[in-house]
């Protein structure tokens, strides 16, 4: 099977991560093309039963991007998905999907370089742990 | 008596006045001299005291001004003259040539990248170049390249040609001639800001004699991400990262020789800056060099107590006398008074020093001042005589709002801003006083 | 069935440089309910708008997906252009091929070509499962209410009213004028405070769209921005309704009382900034005084700077030497605050005319004693690096300005924040400073911060200004990605109430006696909180429904991971 | 009545000054929930089975008016009431609870560590049990076994939504997510993972580990075990235990203890 080439979800919201990820664009900050972005209007908007769903049937990786704590422009959105994802992390982890292909991460609208660097290191660390088990297990 | 109004200047000021008067239903024509709006502001990191990326919170207000229906923007754009009186004012926009055809260009920025002629770049305060045809900033609006006429060779002697050949938009026209246009408003808001005191006129301070020593705008870009270093603060001397930093307050403000007023936003950007050199270089050592440290708005003390506690930020208060390079042009050698030794002058080396210089009123506003009866303040600031009506100027039908006026911080300026256009709203639909 | 019509845009070379956009074209043909894919080179141009246009009503199109740059510049300009062209603006799903595909993966075309593919397919399923939304727009009462008569409050009424917007002033006291009141001459250009408050109130009397409320106190408010309700309890303890569009609060601040600091209260000439301002109002003035700055501010406990008491304390001590040329005055200080240029100057001047500037450090405070009936200040001087002694009539204390003391409840009616002293939380503190989160109320004055008088005017007139928009526009807009409940599923848990930070949502109870959670739509701001909060995918938000952002994700499975196999 | 029906009943009229009682009992040889008004013979009571009378009371709540209920309820029926309380299904003046110490047998069925209510009124307090034996084994393998496991676990559920019908705060009963289609793959027996990765996450702040999930289970899957692997997730996270009455809010919407601003805004 030729170098294995993970397929990755992301999350961004619409006021920091994906403005941030526009701003890597506008600045050519190359990075590996693995990670499709869906835009949500907040980080606290996405279900960490979309996660499920991806990682049960076959998706690598998932990466929910949000404002800083505080820069939230519904006030306290991402504060919220802080305090969901962990849980949503260990609960994989019980059930023996390694945790580390759902991350949580922060990228205000200024910061090309910092989604550069998740999605690039996201990618790798996906890459070292390899491909979604779950992918050829048809339950 | 039509509801239409002119603002004068496109930085944050001008931006909220043309909002606000558009939202209430104006029409609003937004003139600024540069390619793009945004004004000082675009230039900055961060804006104190809550550490925001000062694009962030600006470019959704700049994109809202370019996309609102009753906003016309004017950009590269200066007022020729301003004549009549309350309510029927004559505005003469001179829409300065582009050599671009704004309405074909994309901002692809093709064209830029095969420019041949390099030209230092104004939002980068001259750290780095910029093409004869640029774009200013990224994130600019209108997301338009400029033909800069002075520095293009095919504007200056008919050679070159490069971007017309890699535009595939078609959109150079190097023919293209200023367009005036001649606007009838019921009302003018001017919101020209404020422009940095040339400091090399105080030779004592150091600038362009030591490499190290750099205004603070100059700093932003260093400490911006998608500034000339990329966000890694390195001083220009030799791009090492500096170990110690200073600041010298109250460069040419607080000074009779020079401006005796105080310029009121420098003690809190310093404290700013000093947070972040602190941010991207943890272990670097900062002193503030101040006379009084006017922390006074919201949030400001406890700033100042975590630029203290969290980054150890030394404040000295003392009014350095000479800025001179150190060894070999690297580094600067910092004069100053030691506070509590009767006068005793002491000489410290830091890597890098940062100038707070004053800030000028812009001096593109006093033009149009005699023809319209404005008057000026002695610091060259438009007077704004009623405490009653602070936006209005000494012409009636021609408000004031932000550094325009006196100098003032960003929340301040965004708040004349909307007074202004109260004041107009009087004026216009009232049959105000 | 939908009828899709895909348009790929190469955006000169910026997206035809990495990414093959024919190949992508050809295979958004192959995907669902597509009946149209095209490519053209610059979408956004008028000749591309028109393209699509054009393609729209040859091929009967009801749904539209642009694969070009970022939704965030062009997203309105292609809405109106679907709009144009006879299509409901809200079925459109903009793809961005540019800054996250081809500007991302310049060197890797074949990738960058089957992620632009994906991202495609992901939008034309979410596509399929649009639904037409119209922009909700609300009635606004063309009403004001401005709580507080104080200086902001009375300007803010004043414009307001001189715009022609009827508008209610509720003052609690029975006269107008607030803190400023007590004060006789306005610093630096020493204005008559009399003057300037009788034309303001003058202004305001001679419309009749001014309705005043004196010694009364809003006790209610409930609704949302274009109409609030105000209950206005007057003194007789009548009630009125008033409805409203818009609310502006200018309820002032007052001067903190010293708790015995530097003998207050225990000896007679230790007075403060405001009992000073009344004895020169009588004429009654010291031959000599000592002011003490940054009494209970800038210490533990009480962080911040009062903002205006140097200037003030700088003002008084020029009127104390006009009075009397041969008056003894320092003022004593830890920084003095006189920012801007009247302020500064009037800091020179002070200086000039022979007010004496000491500074004091915290570890070192002045200290003030009787000797005998004469008051006696220590204080310690740097530069002479010994004790100066003074002896004075009068002690001022400079004192910081306080949140009134029943913000917290006010607040509490008002569901606006306050921040950790009990001054009111606007907006952005930055960009957004006299307007609160909460759509269609306004904050201007001490309230929100101490302000000189000349801000707190500027603040008054700006908080007008933005209470006059929604009222001038009539209407208030909501864009159309509101939640929405289904009241079939909903179980009435609390769960999404609990979520929501504008406090939008309420549990209902149905004819038929069943409850649910339902939305106020003016007050919710589209952030999906709630939509996450709901276990049971009875909260829903539109254009970002469960059901659509689900097929995104089975269209990335279906296509990726097959691709990959 | 028995004697057992007696002092219940005692407790709960006369002491508690309740206007019904919520209770299992014995009728023809079987246990059956029993709902009495005051005054009325509440039977045969049995304590020795354990009985989801949360379960009843939260179908027959909507239908009485007003009026206090006496309930039996283990320390488990207990944080349940708790839990519902706060997600507004009971109002909590209108239930008293009669507390009911599980026995020895009943602690090692359910490896409960958390067996006595706040207030014994029946049986004798127990210690619980140390651990889930099952989940220490779990705990101590690798990512791949534990995943080999629950993948083999997790093919033998047929859908039958045991699990879900007989969990006492388990209510959106007529409109659970994972019969949607969208959330786990179509038509498919067994459900993809999705299926008790979703439900596990809205366990995650409620489940009080009753175990009743795992005895409604036709296919044994060790569904009470995969609780307490959450359970000791939540503790570790948020030091956090459903069912305690101090936390006024379901624990993942609300933001308790949660400092809103966060010096971690370093960008």
């Amino acid at each position: 099977m030729s170098e294995f080439k993970p397929t990755i979800l992301a999350f961004c919201c619409n006021w920091c991560s994906y403005a941030g990820a526009d701003l890597a664009g506008v600045s050519r900050l190359q990075m590996p093309p693995n990670v499709h972005v869906i835009r949500v209007m907040c980080s606290a908007a996405v279900k960490p039963e979309y996660a499920f769903k991806a990682l049960s049937e076959g998706i690598d990786g998932v990466l929910v991007l949000g404002c800083h704590i505080g820069d939230c422009h519904y006030l306290t959105g991402n504060h919220r998905t802080k305090k969901r994802f962990p849980v949503a992390q260990r609960i994989l982890k019980d059930v023996g999907i390694d945790e580390r292909r759902l991350r949580l991460d922060w990228v205000s609208a200024a910061e090309g370089e910092k989604f550069q660097q998740v999605i690039t290191e996201f990618v790798s660390d996906i890459k070292k742990i390899g491909p979604n088990p779950l992918r050829e297990v048809k339950m | 008596m039509t509801d239409r109004v002119v603002v004068v200047g496109g930085g944050i000021a001008g931006i909220q006045a043309a909002l606000d008067l558009g939202d209430m239903g104006f029409e609003v024509h937004l003139v600024e001299k540069s390619p793009s709006i945004g004004g000082h502001m675009a230039q900055l990191d961060k804006t104190f005291p809550t550490n925001d990326c000062s694009l962030c919170i600006l470019s959704p207000k700049m994109i809202m001004c370019a996309d609102h229906e009753r906003i016309k923007l004017h950009t590269y754009s200066e007022i020729d003259g301003i004549s009549g009186k309350f309510p029927n004012f004559k505005v003469r926009i001179r829409e300065k040539a582009r050599y671009v055809d704004i309405t074909r260009c994309t901002g692809c920025g093709d064209c830029a990248a095969k420019c041949p002629v390099k030209v230092p770049s104004e939002y980068e305060e001259s750290l780095t170049n910029r093409k004869a045809i640029y774009l200013p900033f990224p994130q600019a609006v209108p997301r338009k390249v400029t033909i800069d006429g002075a520095h293009c060779r095919m504007i200056t002697q008919k050679k070159c040609g490069v971007c017309k050949k890699v535009c595939q938009a078609g959109a150079i026209d190097y023919d293209q001639k200023d367009k005036i246009v001649d606007i009838d408003a019921s009302a003018v808001v001017i919101a020209t800001g404020y422009d940095q005191m040339n400091v090399s006129l105080l030779p004592q301070f150091g600038f362009g004699i030591a490499k190290d020593v750099v205004t603070s705008l100059q700093f932003e870009r260093i400490l911006s991400a998608s500034g000339p270093t990329g966000g890694h603060l390195v001083r220009p001397s030799d791009g090492t990262e500096p170990k110690t930093l200073a600041f010298i307050q109250c460069v040419g403000s607080r000074d009779a020789k020079t401006h005796v007023y105080c310029s009121s936003v420098c003690c809190m950007y310093a404290t700013k800056e000093s947070i972040l050199a602190g941010e991207h270089a943890p272990n670097i050592k900062t002193t503030i060099f101040y006379m009084d440290m006017r922390a006074v708005g919201k949030n400001f003390q406890e700033f100042v107590q975590r630029a203290k506690k969290s980054y150890g930020v030394r404040y000295v208060q003392s009014r350095p006398a000479k800025l001179q390079p150190a060894k070999d042009g690297k580094g600067v050698l910092i004069n100053y008074e030691k506070k509590g030794t009767g006068g005793e002058v002491a000489q410290d080396e830091f890597d890098m020093a940062v100038l707070c210089p004053a800030l000028e009123p812009s001096k593109s506003a006093s033009k149009f001042a005699e023809s319209t009866g404005l008057k000026l303040d002695s610091d060259g600031f438009f007077m704004t005589p009623d405490l009653q009506h602070p936006v209005d100027s000494t012409s009636k039908g021609i408000v004031v709002c932000g550094f325009a006026s006196t100098p003032m911080d960003i929340p301040d300026a965004v708040t004349q801003a909307s007074s202004a256009a109260a004041r107009v709203a009087e004026m216009i639909s009232g049959g105000g006083c | 069935m939908p009828r899709i019509g895909v348009f790929i845009c190469h955006c000169g070379h910026n997206i035809a440089s990495a990414v093959d956009v024919e190949k992508v074209a050809e295979f958004a043909k192959t995907l669902p309910d597509v009946v149209v894919a095209a490519h053209n080179m610059y979408s956004c141009s008028e000749e591309g708008l028109g393209a699509i246009r054009k393609s729209i009503e040859d091929n009967k199109l009801d749904r539209v997906i642009v694969a070009a740059c970022t939704p965030r510049t062009h997203e309105p300009l292609f809405r109106r252009n679907c709009e144009r062209a006879g299509v409901n603006k809200y079925l459109f799903e903009f793809v961005n091929i540019r800054e996250h595909v081809s500007w991302i993966h310049a060197k890797e075309p074949e990738a960058a070509t089957e992620k632009a593919k994906m991202l495609v397919a992901m939008g034309v399923a979410k596509a399929a499962l649009l639904q037409p939304q119209e922009e909700m727009e609300s009635g606004v009462i063309p009403v004001a209410v401005v709580i507080g008569g104080g200086i902001s409050g009375l300007v803010a009424t004043s414009t307001l009213v001189s715009q022609g917007i009827e508008t209610h002033l509720i003052e609690r006291e029975p006269q107008l004028g607030g803190v400023l009141k007590e004060i006789a001459v306005i610093g630096p250009e020493m204005k008559k405070t009399k003057e300037l408050l009788d034309s303001i109130v003058k202004e305001i009397k001679s419309s009749p769209k001014a309705h005043i409320h004196l010694s009364s106190r809003m006790t209610d408010l409930s609704g949302f921005v274009g109409n609030f309700e105000i209950t206005i309890t007057g003194a007789d303890k009548c009630a009125e309704k008033v409805k409203a569009g818009t609310v502006i609060v200018a309820t002032g601040g007052r001067e903190w009382s010293p708790q015995g600091e530097f003998g207050y209260g225990k000896m007679p000439g230790v007075i403060t900034q405001l009992e000073l301002e009344r004895k020169l109002a009588k004429g009654d003035v010291p031959d000599s005084a000592a002011f003490i700055q940054c009494v209970g501010a800038r210490v533990p406990g009480r962080e911040y700077c009062s903002r205006f008491c140097c200037n003030a304390s700088i003002k008084n001590a020029i009127r104390i030497i006009e009075a009397k040329p041969d008056a003894q005055v320092t003022v004593l200080h830890r920084d003095i605050m006189s920012y801007g240029t009247a302020a500064e100057k009037a800091y020179r001047d002070a200086a000039e005319k022979g007010v004496r500037f000491m500074r004091y450090g915290l570890e070192s405070l002045p200290k003030v004693e009787m000797a005998g009936d004469e008051l006696h200040v220590d204080v310690y001087d740097e530069t002479l690096d010994d004790i100066v002694g003074m002896s004075v009539d009068n002690v001022v204390l400079a004192v910081p300005m306080v949140p009134i003391e029943n913000v917290k409840d006010l607040a509490m009616m008002l569901k606006v924040p306050v921040d950790k002293l009990g001054f009111f939380l606007e907006a952005h503190v930055k960009l957004r400073p006299v307007e609160f989160a909460t759509e269609g109320v306004f904050i201007c004055g001490t309230a929100r911060w101490p302000s000189s008088v000349s801000e707190c005017i500027a603040q008054g007139l700006a908080a007008a200004a933005k209470a006059s928009i929604p009222i001038r526009m009539g209407k208030v807009k909501i864009e159309p990605i509101t939640a929405y409940s289904d009241p079939e599923k909903c179980i009435a848990c609390g769960n999404c109430v609990q979520a929501c930070p504008y406090q939008a949502i309420e549990i209902v109870t149905s004819k038929e006696g069943r409850k649910y959670a339902q939305v106020t739509e003016a007050k919710c701001k589209g952030c999906g909180n709630c939509v996450a909060a709901c276990h049971n995918d009875a909260m829903q938000q539109k254009g970002f429904n469960t059901t659509q952002l689900s097929a995104m994700i089975d269209a990335l499975i279906k296509n990726a991971l097959e691709v990959a196999e | 009545m028995n004697d057992l029906g007696r002092k219940l009943a005692k407790i709960a009229f006369e002491e508690r000054k309740a206007d019904y009682l919520l209770a299992a009992r014995d009728e023809s040889g079987n246990v059956a929930p029993a709902f009495v008004s005051k005054g009325e013979d509440v039977g045969d009571v049995r304590m020795d089975v354990p009985y989801q009378l949360v379960m009843v009371l939260t179908k027959l709540y909507p239908w009485i008016g007003k009026g206090k209920i006496a309930v039996v309820a283990r320390r488990c029926d207990e944080k349940a009431l708790n839990e519902l309380t706060k997600r507004g299904i009971f109002d909590a003046e209108r239930i008293v609870k009669v507390g009911l110490a599980c026995s020895k047998e009943q602690i090692a069925k359910c490896r409960c560590d958390d067996p006595v209510p706040s207030k014994v009124d029946f049986g004798e307090p127990q210690k619980g049990a140390a651990s889930d034996e099952l989940a220490g084994k779990l705990l101590k393998m690798t990512g791949e076994e534990r995943l080999k496991f629950w993948v083999r676990q997790f093919r033998k559920c047929n859908k039958c939504f045991g699990c879900t019908t007989n969990c006492p705060v388990c209510f959106c009963d007529h409109a659970c997510v994972l019969e949607e289609r969208e959330l786990v793959a179509e038509k498919s027996i067994p459900p993809g993972l999705a299926f008790h990765l979703v439900r596990s996450f809205h366990m995650a702040d409620k489940c009080i580990e009753c175990g009743e999930c795992e005895r409604s289970c036709p296919a044994d899957i060790p569904l009470l075990t995969l609780r307490k692997l959450v359970k000791k997730d939540m503790k570790e996270l948020y030091n956090y235990a459903p069912g305690n009455e101090k936390a006024i809010s379901p624990l993942l919407t609300t933001l308790e203890g949660d400092k809103l601003e966060d010096d971690s805004n370093v960008c």
